[in-house]
């Protein structure tokens, strides 16, 4: 771009005119993108709360490199066209080095061709569709689990839950469609009968038809795979249905307390996979990292039933803290190659990236813990298995 | 009195639910004449007009011209055939100027395709010459170009009435249906308005009114027609309306008394 | 003639931009801005010409998105039991011209049917249309993704192939072709409104039974303008589509036709520059208020209590109070003037 | 067999609740002549002012029914006196802006004050159902559902019995005629909108324990309404009120005999066919053209 003098002076009249704020460049943003409002408003708002936390841990250790950080937090409102554009003015206008998001599967696949044509590096704290990793996108570094990886360490269970005949209900998007197809697959090859295959939309209320026909089916398990707003919405509803298959909701985004206290007793007998446990953290392979986010979470009043979402943003923003320690600058590219090498102690395990996908483009992959805990008399228990 | 016939009414008959508007109905329109309907409030003018003009649909009877029957066609196909009328309420494009009506109401004279205008081709520029062209011409005939300019809404009511003149000269009628167009003018304006009759008729127009001003009517109609709760109890000349004993009785009576006197 | 100037000035001051617009992500407002505003000029045809208030005006935006991404992407769907329709993927300039003339298609059939009621019924059944084509993209999955979004829609590329090619990637092209075919819009929309046909749609909003006395064909002329309305809506969508590079259901939310609606009688309904004006206003705005840290609540609770106020106090909207305020000569031209010697007499 | 008794009585219930959002909108637009954008904002509102009276406040649910119910009545008698009256013989365009202005503002009003996320109320019904052979339904609903057929009931009463409701006819009917004959069509204006208003703010109040709360529920309240009142004709109560269930059983059959993802269609496709094959709406009371 050519510049002279008087477009010089008319831009800085255009930009006095627009009124953009200007910040001091003394510390280090880190975008996140997340559903604050709309199907996925709950858990999205814990992942934020989660990452908050961590900014402000990692603030009162004295930063990074000398710089305090700071969260650049948007609302992508559970849409992808929404997220997408968070994600361009994170970068184009906060010039962020570094992205944490943005939740649901199909929210993190929107984003993704964005921060590949910015090359700027994306840390996957939630989503679980396999596509992410697969994409051949090599600025997608994910925490979370897979589906397929759910799946795997699901799959002694099942002989465990003595499962004959499994039906389906899961959000007709990435996240549902990905877990769905990857348990019914371990499924089958136990030989499991798979029954009715029902979808929902993330933005759906009434599931008394759906539920009908699973009723009708005569399945002895349903699989349920959505956020928890929805999940507490089956619950209550098969029992008014009176619907005696066993509920497991899978994809680790259920906050059994937050079903507990909303589902009443509609929540008793369900499974739930999750990927922190915090009724029994001893279990975690880093107990100290997780007790310290359980008691920052408890005593700044979070909704205890966030607690297993909101370590997710907790743990991402660690992780891209200490990547940009490792990188030494907090530049895209520089963090991204310091992803590589990072390995972090978080409330997930022990973070570090694997490499998944086409050849010359892998994208990073973690490897996290998956837990089932049953909800038994109103509480959260260890199902003796 | 030969002229051949444009306009038939066989028989026609309008209800609305269970009242009668006009009942059993039928007259002729001749080439270049002009034919007065008349009649008291209510005797089924307006309705006559509507049903002409397809406003409404006719219950019963047929309605033809120049050999096409126009029962069960839509006001603009009927003024494709040249039939086209000024409304008793009046009626114009309140928020254009006064060119701009008589430019609308050329619409059915200007030969422009959707596609050549958008893309904007030389054809469509020449037609709206020629159109604007027209349109002058057509504002000097009713003898309202000076205020060409002025909004509709802001004319005074004289105008208007001249207006809706124009904008119905516009479509290019060959039968001109004028529904009470000099109510509410003043008798200088009443005259004007007869002039111009004159030389609507001189460009070979037929006209069909509806009126109660009975000097305007005496003056200016070949034949009159009159009306009485639906039905026709006369059809004759004017000297011999004045004379028809049932006519007076009806309608005439007072009225034209007071328009003699 | 100045009227001619001062529009010439006004897009050589848009050209000018990029020259010295330092911050893209101004320019990104620009674009969906310029997107938004075609899509505003085409609903001000329907709106402020014919005078019918259609509120399903998203359908044909959204339509036109998702037409030309997968135009432009492919597709594959089995529609009975032993059949498959496919498409190849076609170049993005293809796809959009097949976005325009489906978009196009949709608003004759809309207008077939719609155009049989008028008032709160039209109102209604235009919304329900909306909703009708938003509940096919998120359930019809095979072809739309459904929730999913189609994701990695190609970018627009223009020339010949390994000689000399644009690609409109990036901010700055991206602007440009935008503003070229905000340019293209308006001069459809001003040569048609200027024409007898446009004449015959402002004639049904001023007086529909006058209207057709005089041969004016009512179903004819509204079904024309929702047609040339919908086409230009659909080319607004495939621009927007390949610009975001992602469509999702929630492209055809009633929010969206808000949004232009507002755009429309906040500028003046009617009036060619009504759209651009209230479309600037209400793209920039929220921009504005973002620079001031309001939050995005706040920023709507706004627009709403605006759309209130210009409803009751400035009814016609901006330009046309501008107008009243101004020396008429400024501002001759735009909506239809006299023939050049009457115009002397007339507007003296 | 069972499983289309369980539909039916799925249907029912809903369809009681529909009928109530219908017969408030037909009503506001049969007298009035107003598309209401904000009916579903009263839905809304009727549901949030439930989750405030008993979780936040901890009323008691019937009291807190009631009192949702009372602030929307109030609710929407403030939005006609500060919005509407003013508009009186503007054209149905003019009113349906100002209507959707105030659509977004109050949504964005519920969002700020309330958040995204989605709220649930606790009922105080028993959680086990009601078995009544293959059919079992929750209290909650058998509640929603007596509940509903109580204000359809005296909706009906109102209108037929009254001074008010002979009144509302006679605007309906003719309101040059009616304001002739002495009635106050201002407070006929005020008394229909609230009247309107507080049978979309009871739906709400009795549709939130059995769903969740959010911000957006009343844009699909609204998209209901708005296709229960075309099924049944603009202005007609009896239209609404079998519009309501119409709507509900096609949306549960639909949904489970045809496709899940589809219920919320089912309406929008019932109005293509009533345009196409009887486009004055079941029971319309006049004509709807011009």
């Amino acid at each position: 771009m050519h510049i002279d003098p008087r477009k010089a002076a008319l831009s800085v009249l255009a930009a006095g005119l627009m009124a953009a704020p200007a910040f001091a460049q003394d510390t280090i943003k880190i975008g996140v993108t997340q559903p604050l409002t709309g199907a996925f408003a709950a858990s999205g708002n814990y992942v934020a709360q989660g990452a908050k936390i961590a900014e402000d841990e990692i603030n009162a250790k004295g930063g990074v490199l000398g710089k305090k950080i700071q969260l650049v937090i948007e609302d992508n409102k559970s849409n992808p066209t929404e997220a997408v554009a968070t994600v361009e003015k994170l970068i184009v206008r906060d010039k962020v080095p570094a992205i944490m998001g943005a939740w649901s599967s199909t929210l993190t696949l929107a984003v993704m061709p964005k921060v590949m044509e910015y090359k700027v590096p994306l840390v996957v704290e939630t989503s679980s569709s396999g596509k992410i990793t697969t994409a051949g996108n090599p600025y997608v570094f994910r925490i979370a689990p897979t589906s397929d990886m759910e799946a795997v360490a699901f799959t002694p269970l099942i002989d465990k839950l003595n499962i004959k005949k499994a039906a389906f209900l899961n959000t007709n998007n990435d996240f549902g469609i990905g877990s769905a197809k990857a348990y019914s697959e371990a499924l089958k090859k136990k030989g499991v009968e798979i029954g009715v295959m029902e979808t929902m939309d993330p933005k759906a209320t009434d599931f008394s038809a759906q539920l009908t026909s699973i009723k009708a089916s005569g399945a002895d398990t349903l699989f349920v795979t959505t956020a928890v707003e929805q999940i507490t919405l089956v619950l209550k509803q098969a029992k008014e249905l009176q619907l005696d298959a066993r509920i497991i909701t899978t994809g680790g985004s259920n906050s059994p307390d937050q079903l507990i206290a909303q589902a009443g007793s509609a929540a008793d007998g369900s499974y739930h996979v999750v990927f922190f446990p915090p009724w029994f953290p001893d279990v975690v392979k880093n107990p100290e990292a997780a007790k310290s986010y359980m008691t920052e979470w408890k005593k700044r009043g979070h909704e205890p039933g966030g607690m297993t979402e909101g370590f997710r943003g907790y743990d991402g923003i660690y992780t891209i803290a200490e990547a940009i320690k490792v990188a030494g600058k907090a530049e895209p590219a520089a963090i991204k190659d310091a992803l590589w090498k990072v390995t972090v102690h978080g409330v997930y395990g022990d973070i570090k990236f694997t490499q998944q996908g086409p050849k010359g483009k892998e994208s990073g992959q973690n490897v996290p813990s998956v837990y089932l805990v049953k909800i038994e008399d109103g509480k959260v228990v260890n199902p003796e298995l | 009195m030969t002229a051949p016939t444009v306009l038939s009414i066989e028989g026609l008959s309008i209800r609305f639910g269970g009242l009668t508007a006009v009942e059993d109905l039928t007259f002729q329109v001749r080439e270049g004449e002009v034919l007065t309907l008349i009649g008291p409030n209510g005797a089924g003018k307006t309705s006559a007009f509507n049903a002409i003009t397809g406003y409404i649909q006719p219950s019963a009877g047929d309605i033809v011209y120049r050999g096409e029957c126009l029962v069960g066609m839509k006001p603009n196909q009927i003024a494709a055939r040249g039939v086209v009328r000024t409304f008793q309420k009046t009626s114009v494009f309140s928020g254009l100027t006064m060119f701009e009506n008589v430019l609308t109401g050329l619409h059915l004279r200007g030969k422009q395709h959707p596609l050549a205008i958008m893309l904007g081709l030389p054809s469509v520029r020449r037609d709206e010459e020629r159109l604007r062209a027209e349109a002058w011409e057509i504002l000097k005939l009713v003898g309202i170009e000076a205020r060409a300019g002025e909004q509709a809404s802001a004319l005074p009511y004289g105008e208007l009435r001249l207006l809706e003149v124009a904008v119905a000269l516009a479509a290019k009628p060959t039968l001109l249906l004028l529904d009470e167009p000099v109510s509410g003018m003043n008798p200088t304006e009443t005259a004007d308005f007869m002039t111009l009759i004159g030389r609507i008729r001189a460009l070979g127009i037929t006209i069909l009114l509806v009126e109660h001003d009975m000097k305007m009517v005496m003056g200016i109609s070949d034949r009159i027609v009159c009306l009485n709760q639906g039905r026709i109890i006369a059809d004759a000349p004017p000297a011999e309306i004045q004379k028809d004993p049932e006519v007076i009785r009806a309608y005439l009576g007072e009225r034209y008394v007071r328009a003699r006197g | 003639m100045t009227n001619r100037i001062l529009s010439l000035a006004w897009v050589a001051f848009l050209i000018s931009i990029p020259f010295w617009m330092e911050d893209l992500y101004y320019l990104h407002v620009l674009i969906v801005t310029g997107i938004f505003i075609i899509a505003a000029m085409s609903l001000n045809l329907l709106l402020g010409y014919t005078g019918q208030l259609s509120l399903g005006h998203v359908a044909f935006f959204g339509i036109g998105a998702y037409v030309s991404s997968l135009v432009s992407l492919g597709f594959e769907i089995h529609v009975l039991p032993n059949t498959t329709v496919s498409l190849d993927p076609k170049p993005v300039w293809f796809a959009m011209l097949v976005a325009v003339i489906f978009s196009g298609l949709c608003g004759w059939f809309i207008g077939r049917v719609s155009f049989k009621v008028r008032g709160a019924y039209f109102v209604i059944v235009t919304v329900s249309f909306a909703e009708v084509v938003r509940l096919v993209s998120l359930n019809w999955m095979e072809l739309t993704q459904g929730p999913m979004a189609l994701n990695n829609i190609p970018y627009l590329t223009l020339g010949i192939p390994e000689v000399f090619e644009v690609e409109f990637i990036g901010k700055v092209p991206c602007y440009y072709l935008v503003l070229a075919v905000a340019v293209f819009t308006y001069v459809v929309i001003r040569r048609l409104v200027q024409s007898r046909a446009g004449r015959a749609m402002i004639a049904l909003r001023e007086n529909e039974p006058l209207a057709s006395s005089v041969g004016v064909d009512v179903t004819r002329v509204l079904v024309l303008a929702t047609i040339v309305s919908a086409g230009l809506a659909g080319l607004a969508g495939a621009l927007y589509a390949h610009y975001v590079r992602i469509v999702d259901p929630d492209v055809f939310l009633f929010i969206y036709t808000v949004t232009m609606v507002i755009m429309v009688i906040t500028g003046g309904k009617g009036t060619l520059a009504g759209p651009i004006v209230g479309g600037l206003v209400f793209g920039i705005f929220p921009e504005v208020l973002r620079g001031f840290q309001v939050q995005p609540e706040i920023q709507w609770i706004t627009y709403g209590v605006l759309m209130i106020l210009i409803v009751y106090f400035l009814p016609a909207g901006i330009v046309p109070a501008i107008r009243s305020l101004l020396p008429r000569r400024l501002v001759e031209g735009g909506d239809g003037s006299v023939e050049p010697n009457a115009t002397a007499e007339a507007r003296s | 067999m069972d499983q289309l008794l369980q539909h039916a009585a799925n249907a029912m219930i809903i369809g009681g609740t529909y009928a109530l959002l219908g017969i408030g909108l037909t009503l506001i637009f049969g007298i009035m002549k107003v598309v209401n954008f904000t009916h579903g904002e009263l839905y809304s509102f009727g549901a949030y002012m439930m989750y405030a009276w008993v979780m936040l406040i901890g009323a008691d649910f019937m009291v807190s029914l009631v009192l949702a119910v009372v602030l929307g009545i109030a609710l929407g008698a403030l939005v006609e006196f500060v919005l509407l009256r003013r508009l009186r013989g503007a054209d149905i365009d003019t009113t349906m802006l100002v209507m959707i202005g105030a659509w977004i503002a109050m949504q964005n009003t519920e969002q700020l004050a309330w958040s995204g996320v989605a709220k649930s109320i606790v009922s105080p019904f028993p959680a086990d159902p009601l078995v009544l052979g293959p059919v079992s339904i929750s209290w909650t609903r058998l509640f929603v559902f007596v509940v509903a057929l109580v204000l359809i009931a005296a909706t009906y009463a109102l209108i037929q019995r009254t001074k008010l409701g002979k009144a509302m006819r006679a605007t309906f009917q003719d309101r040059q005629a009616a304001a002739l004959m002495g009635v106050q069509i201002n407070s006929i204006h005020t008394a229909t909108f609230a009247l309107g208003s507080g049978l979309a703010a009871a739906a709400g109040a009795l549709l939130g324990p059995v769903f969740v709360v959010y911000p957006t529920i009343g844009d699909s309240a609204s998209l209901k309404a708005f296709a229960i009142v075309i099924l049944g004709g603009l202005g007609s109560i009896p239209g609404a009120t079998i519009g309501g269930f119409i709507l509900a059983f096609a949306e549960e059959l639909g949904a489970g005999y045809v496709s899940s993802g589809y219920r919320d269609a089912m309406g929008f496709l019932l109005i293509i066919l009533i345009l196409i094959f009887k486009p004055t709406g079941l029971f319309a009371q006049k004509e709807r053209i011009g």
